[in-house]
């Protein structure tokens, strides 16, 4: 929250209202007590408010559930992260409110549920604490039954309470979650929500209200990761896609499989993931960019059939849900350790294309822009997302549709002649003719595996392996010369650098923010291409003492993660240094400035 | 490119056919191709081989069938047998070593107005091949699958193959082979293929009417052909060749090919066993399952561009 | 050959007699002439006088066989290569004539079948024209129906005479060859032996004799580099493994698969590559290193599996036979394309060792090197060779098996108790207890694919991932610990460092000696383990004004190689170039010094 | 570490045991393990699942069979199911997903002395690990593969399994799956396996009956062991559950196990099915025939150090 905020005495009386900017709630519980579920309507609610959200949240990796947690930070201004520290803990059970109340911080509200939960007397003094007996409670208004159903509303109740949300929207959200064939069950929820809300918060010394954020320009949408990727590959045109379950990829493909069907599209769960690939690998073929997508495990075993995309120049999108790995390591943890294998993971020279988006509402954009890419240039591109982006759900500005959504049905126009793998042309870039169309001059294109001439018939030419090879990676270094520049976060020029990609892009903001207003000269570039990677960087580098790249990944054998081992590679610039972690978590803002803090000290005084 | 009175673009989200084509020119006014319209590179197999004939006869089809180009892709994996594609002048993919199935099946699932027509060595379909086969026959995926089956690993040079029988030396077995092999016909069978068939490449006239018979049928159609390996297996199918004092045995007239069981029973027979259709069972194909859901789910938005579509969906989340 | 030769004259008589130093022999024709067998026999026979030999030859790409040449180059001295240019071409076809006569060196011998080659009247001028109706002649000699098996003795005879070899020898080595049931066999061979060796070579100016070769310590043997590779891993003490058939590395299967039950192991053809490697990681698992092996688009497939090495500290060897790529690419040509996949190829953060044998003699070596690093690590190990190795004849010392020769049977001594992922070792190294010991405290260990704590057992702890990333990190750590600095061939000093990998070691040495004795300041580093690197490298480096980086894989997006990218990224060193081919054809001496020659031109006069 | 008495270390070229301990103390001096010494984790399956029983029934079983931890392997895939090793305690390995039967091969040939038991999830062992059970089937290698099939994707939560049935809504068909379901049995009985059994969680008594037929088949003994998730599909098989007004037929007692066709019968009844063994013809396996090669093999070379048989090889490459 804002500084507004005083530490809360003790004593009670009628609650004073204090306006705030932005507020970071945690609600700890367990899996099975919907706590997801509160998120995401207090989440829905800032999109319908036209506030900022994002929300973070731990799933507990054992199927039959367990403790596990949802975050959700909004704000009437720029919300970069989910937070480091929560203003108000919503504690269900004693483990709820010992693991967490640390997140809290100091003077913070714990809102507990008296029925589970014993306080510590020494604590007490550091938080305040907020009692409120909300299971017996939400039996009392809801009857037993529907109780662990329940619950989670009346916690919702109490919050509105106390941020004085606004409850018509929230009923309004609650309708659209509950209103279905049994009308019980709405009401049920409805009189959770009322209980909680009506309840006295006894001597909570305080409520708050956000001032008004500043109007955006059109309304916004709400949803995680997962939904945004499978929606903007809907909006490119997508209408073929193959894979097989795994977490945290799973949700793009079973929305995929329920949408595809309305846009008179498919989407088949195969035997695995090589079968996957192969299918989307025929229907990209067959005519119209296909898309296929996992996670580590199922990623790394489609190296072999992206290799044959590659050599065939049949354009594919792969997206890849990061998680920890390696192996099958900590399926419902977030990593960027698979970045490695997106550029180097095939056998022999086979240069393909590397994306991550920032965030949500970069999911959506750079499905689009992935599937362009790879119709452009005839290429398999790589979506980096990871298991933060899947899970997280933010508001974002609507995109609009009528003009993102296109069509990309090949032209089955007739044809004089065709070359696939036609040499004249400077980029490598040649235009595919697609089965179903006629080729005037009686010749048919052939595409495969093996090493072939313009014609798509097989050499050991070593000539033709030479130009061949060139005309691969040619088409890469042609779409490098057009890619923008990426802008820095912050002075262009100063002290630290801090480099990152995929979802580190809000907490490395922040910490520029943070950094700044501390008056130190910390800046931020984001690399959203990845490979290849867009031109200018050396530039940008020259301008700053230090560079760091901060990496969800290890520091590797030789102390850099593995964009920093990309980035020094290319630019031999031993000021390149990693800032890495890999323990299953998102950056936190301070864990960020810790480890760049020699860095930043060196330079106080300085420019 | 030269534009053709008859090219069309179909509508973008045609239901069960994103990307197809429009209908070529009437049948009437074009000629089948010829041999030497449809032969592409010679043939770079051994002076011999069973394979030429397999490629023939699927010539002859093509012509007597009337597949133009634009109907039809010739799809393979890796193997001596699989660089059939190569050899036909028209749409074709030579893919990876044994997922040439999946990869058809992308094609069969997203482009109903193509044949597809699958190729492959016995490794290549039942070694690394093995499941995909299994879950392309029991999906029913619309497309023909022809196994040229030599009992060996021909491009490799003479390995054991899951065909090979017991006491077939190879390189990878010089005592002989020790595992035993598997059942191509019993594998089709058991899971789930709505036709099964077997023929030999020494038997021209039959092996294209299998063909004919295969690409007629409304689903996975797969048939085995024997093809020898002269190079590394020479004299496998004498006993299945009339002309080498071999017996070639048609399926007996009184089998029941809707009879799961009996057919089951017709693959155990001891080599060179029965030739002819073994199953033949119509049930709905996975495309006629998928293109019902799209119209299910079309239906629904009659008359609405795909952005109003996803407009609606948008709609709902906020 | 050496200087002493003079260029023939025309005129004929009796030959005179020159000594040479060394010889280089081409032989063109058919891959089922069975060239390759004339080869086998002069490099035999090199190996059996103590002499120097190194072969190349092309293989068609097409099973139904086709043009095929085989190169021997024999030396009384050091033979680093196969040689640039040939002194003598033996050619059986028209085809071979016309395409090969390039390759001879000018003044060169040409040795043709009269009965199928019509020699050029132009070329007559440049090169020493001999003709021999060799098919008619070994028909005359042994009868029709042998003849496309007598005519590769019968030219065999002939260079024995040309070189005036050790015919004893000869006859030797052809009995072994050829003494089998039926003796009419090795009666037709011998007859086609001194049938050519007898025949008058006409107008020949003169034959051969090589000087003695300096006593080597040790008698040689002679093989190619996929059987010194099956030899190393039986002498390493593997007794199982498991692959699946792919060219070029088919034959290390194939002679394991014949040796094994020798030595009372076994090895499995598989289904699959993955089901490969899952075989041997199941035995590697059970208790004894095994290994697996591929080549290109097989390998792609193992890498989850791999990770799975890694994540559950199994030791393992890979061995992979390097060919053309990406996809199934070049089958029969060489590349050094799949580093970056050996490295890199697996999901998540998975180091694991990469070694590269230099020639046939090192893969003998590299393999117990491999098996020793799997086995003290618990670690996978990759082995790269290539296409070129593989089917390379060379002669080297016999190794003292009695010494070499290990058993790595495990130890299944009952233990007190045992924590498989112990994290307090300081180098993150635990010996392994395996399946069949008694652990006494009653607590045995699961190996497995998800992040665990130090008993196996599966965590999502934050902390421990940290950790066990960085145990996993730290073994190969302290393995580059152990690695010597390799040691510069030429002065430590200089201007150009040709710098590379696996097979390229004896060109990139006879390009330094060729330099040198030219006067140019030009050294040679060769890398045998590429990951982890050794120590050292950058003091190396810091001598030389240029480094260049010799691969046979593509100058990549950036314009540096597979090795190149490694060492710009670890030293930071943007004096690391490439020089880099992808025609699928080994390196000539004169094209590395090509590429070399502006580097070299400008440290002229200079140290 | 501390030395037992019994302790030794084999010959390193022992045949056919590259790697094998010395027995065990005879059976006499030691005690079977009992429950708590062979219960690790406690399982973090969901309350009510089928898996409990199976993993129960092992205990039994080892208990019963006097199995000790240094005479046997469980190995696993990735699934609900697979993390059943974690809950052993004994020599296991958690391995990566569909592959525990090739890796649980590579235990069994290079350890004749070590039992092998893998157990899977339908989607482990029929949808990505199909071809490894079919080929580790044929070749008959030994071991024993129990597959706890609940129609469904437990542990990523409710998509549509190979085994479910048409019509079942899972989160990959909200509609109700439209792929034909494979039939695990009839897979089992193609491939040659030579011991095919079928049982239910909810079966304790045969659950344990058949573990142990299984356990004592010199061969590759399959298991098809129904294990309700009653996280995604309760009540799936309350059809095969007197108790939950359900018929448990066992197979019929005129059955001949040694008749392939009978039991490919058999396997085509609908659900419920029968229960018992349908399968059971003992034929050579893998791991003796690779012995056998191995004592031709070794018996050329009786008393020859390892080095010496390789020099032998070296000799004849001058
Ligand atoms: C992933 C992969 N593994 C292995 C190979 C090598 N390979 C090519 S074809 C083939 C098998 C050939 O046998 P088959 O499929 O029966 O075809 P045939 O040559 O007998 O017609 C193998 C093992 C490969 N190209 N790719
Ligand atoms: C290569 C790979 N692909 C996908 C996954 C994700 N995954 C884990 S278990 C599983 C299937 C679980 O179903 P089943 O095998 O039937 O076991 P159950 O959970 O039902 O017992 C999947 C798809 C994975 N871990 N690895
Ligand atoms: S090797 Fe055998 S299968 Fe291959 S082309 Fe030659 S004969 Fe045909
Ligand atoms: S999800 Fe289903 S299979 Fe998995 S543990 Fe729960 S009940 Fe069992
Ligand atoms: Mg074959
Ligand atoms: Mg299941």
């Amino acid at each position: 929250m804002n500084d507004s905020i005083a530490t809360p005495s003790a004593e009670g009386g009628v609650p004073r209202v204090s306006k705030i900017s932005e507020a970071v709630i945690r609600i700890a519980g367990n899996s099975q007590d919907g706590i997801q579920a509160i998120g995401g309507f207090l989440a829905r609610l800032a999109g319908r408010s036209e506030q900022e959200v994002m929300t973070f949240m731990t799933i507990p990796s054992t199927i039959s559930g367990g403790p596990s947690i949802f975050q959700v930070r909004v704000g009437s201004g720029e919300v970069l992260s989910a937070g480091d520290e929560a203003d108000v803990l919503l504690a269900f059970y004693q483990h709820s409110y010992e693991e967490h109340i640390g997140a809290l911080k100091k003077g913070g509200i714990v809102l507990y549920d008296t029925d589970h939960v014993e306080p510590k007397a020494e604590l007490k003094p550091t938080y305040h604490h907020v009692g409120v007996p909300i299971s017996s409670l939400t039996i009392e208004a809801i009857g037993g039954t529907a109780k662990d159903k329940g619950k989670n509303i009346f916690a919702l109740g109490l919050v509105a309470r106390m941020f004085d949300l606004n409850t018509p929207k929230l009923e309004a959200l609650i309708g659209e979650r509950f209103g279905g064939k049994d009308p019980s069950i709405l009401q049920n929820a409805l009189a959770a929500f009322h209980a909680g809300y009506n309840h006295s918060l006894g001597d909570v010394v305080e409520t708050f209200r956000f001032v008004d954020s500043q109007r955006k320009d059109g309304r916004q949408v709400v949803m995680n990761g997962n939904e945004a990727m499978a929606y903007g590959l809907i909006a490119a045109g997508v209408r073929f896609g193959a894979a097989y379950p795994i977490t945290p990829w799973s949700d793009v493909m079973e929305i995929l499989r329920r949408e595809l069907p309305k846009y008179g599209g498919t989407f088949v769960q195969c035997e695995d993931e090589i079968a996957a690939i192969s299918m989307t690998n025929g229907a990209s073929f067959a005519g119209r960019v296909a898309v296929t997508g996992s996670s580590g495990p199922g990623i790394s075993l489609k190296m072999e059939a992206l290799g044959w995309a590659v050599m065939a120049e049949v354009p594919l999108v792969v997206v890849n849900v990061q998680r920890g790995g390696p192996s099958t390591g900590l399926p419902t943890q977030v990593e960027q350790s698979d970045l490695n294998l997106a550029v180097f993971g095939s056998h022999g020279d086979a240069p393909r294309v590397v994306l991550a988006p920032s965030g949500v509402q970069d999911c959506f954009y750079t499905a689009i822009e992935a599937v362009n890419i790879a119709r452009k240039y005839n290429v398999p591109v790589f979506i980096l997302s990871d298991q933060a982006i899947a899970t997280r759900i933010e508001a974002f500005i609507e995109p609009k549709l009528e003009q993102v959504c296109q069509d990309i049905t090949p032209d089955f126009s007739p044809v004089a002649d065709y070359k696939p793998y036609d040499l004249s042309t400077p980029d490598g870039v040649v235009p595919r003719v697609v089965p179903g169309t006629r080729i005037l001059s009686g010749k048919y294109p052939i595409a495969g595996g093996l090493e072939h001439d313009e014609a798509g018939h097989p050499t050991g030419s070593p000539e033709l392996h030479m130009q061949m090879t060139a005309k691969r990676r040619k088409k890469l270094q042609a779409l490098a010369a057009t890619l923008p520049a990426p802008k820095v976060y912050g002075p262009p020029e100063g002290n630290v650098l801090l480099v990152g990609w995929g979802s580190t892009q809000g907490p490395i903001r922040e910490a520029v923010d943070r950094a700044r207003a501390a008056g130190d000269s910390v800046s931020a570039l984001h690399i959203r291409y990845l490979h290849p990677l867009p031109p200018g960087l050396e530039n940008i580098f020259s301008g700053f003492n230090h560079i760091r790249v901060v990496e969800m990944n290890d520091e590797g054998l030789y102390g850099y993660g593995q964009l920093g081992g990309l980035l020094r590679a290319r630019y031999c610039d031993s000021r390149i240094r990693g800032i890495n972690k890999t323990d299953g978590l998102t950056w936190k803002v301070k864990e960020i400035l810790e480890h760049a803090r020699a860095d930043i000290a060196a330079g106080k005084g300085k420019k | 490119m030269t534009a053709s009175p008859t090219a069309t673009t179909p509508a973008p989200a045609a239901p069960a056919a994103p990307a197809a084509p429009a209908a070529p020119p009437s049948a009437t006014d074009r000629k089948p191709l010829s041999k030497k319209e449809i032969a592409a590179d010679h043939p770079t197999w051994c002076p011999g081989c069973g394979d030429f004939s397999v490629l023939a006869l699927y010539f002859k089809m093509i012509e007597k069938r009337k597949l133009w180009q634009e109907k039809f892709t010739t799809i393979s994996g890796i193997g001596c047998s699989s660089r059939f594609p190569y050899f036909v002048q028209a749409y074709g993919a030579h893919y990876i070593h044994g997922r040439s199935l999946a990869f058809a099946s992308g094609i069969s699932l997203s482009r109903p107005d193509l044949h597809v027509f699958v190729f492959g060595g016995d490794g290549d379909l039942f070694s690394i091949g093995g499941n995909h086969f299994t879950h392309t026959a029991r999906k029913n995926i619309k497309l023909t699958c022809v196994a040229m089956d030599n009992w060996v690993y021909g491009l490799t040079k003479k390995q054991t193959s899951p065909t090979s029988p017991l006491g077939y030396k190879s390189k990878t077995d010089i005592w002989g082979a020790v595992d035993y092999p598997i059942n191509p016909m019993k594998q089709a069978i058991a899971a789930g293929a709505s036709f099964v068939a077997r023929t030999t490449s020494s038997n021209p006239n039959h092996v294209l009417q299998m063909m004919e018979a295969a690409m007629d049928h409304d689903g996975f159609s797969f048939i085995e052909c024997l093809s020898e390996c002269v190079e590394f297996y020479e004299g496998a199918f004498d006993g299945a060749n009339p002309r080498k004092g071999g017996v070639f045995n048609t399926v007996p007239a009184e089998h029941d090919v809707t009879d799961e069981a009996a057919a089951y029973k017709l693959a155990d027979a001891a080599f060179p066993g029965y030739f002819g259709v073994f199953y033949r069972k119509p049930k709905a194909t996975k495309n006629a399952k998928e293109a019902a859901l799209q119209q299910q789910a079309t239906a629904k938005f009659k008359g609405l561009k795909d952005w109003q579509i996803l407009q609606k969906t948008f709609d709902a989340m906020k």
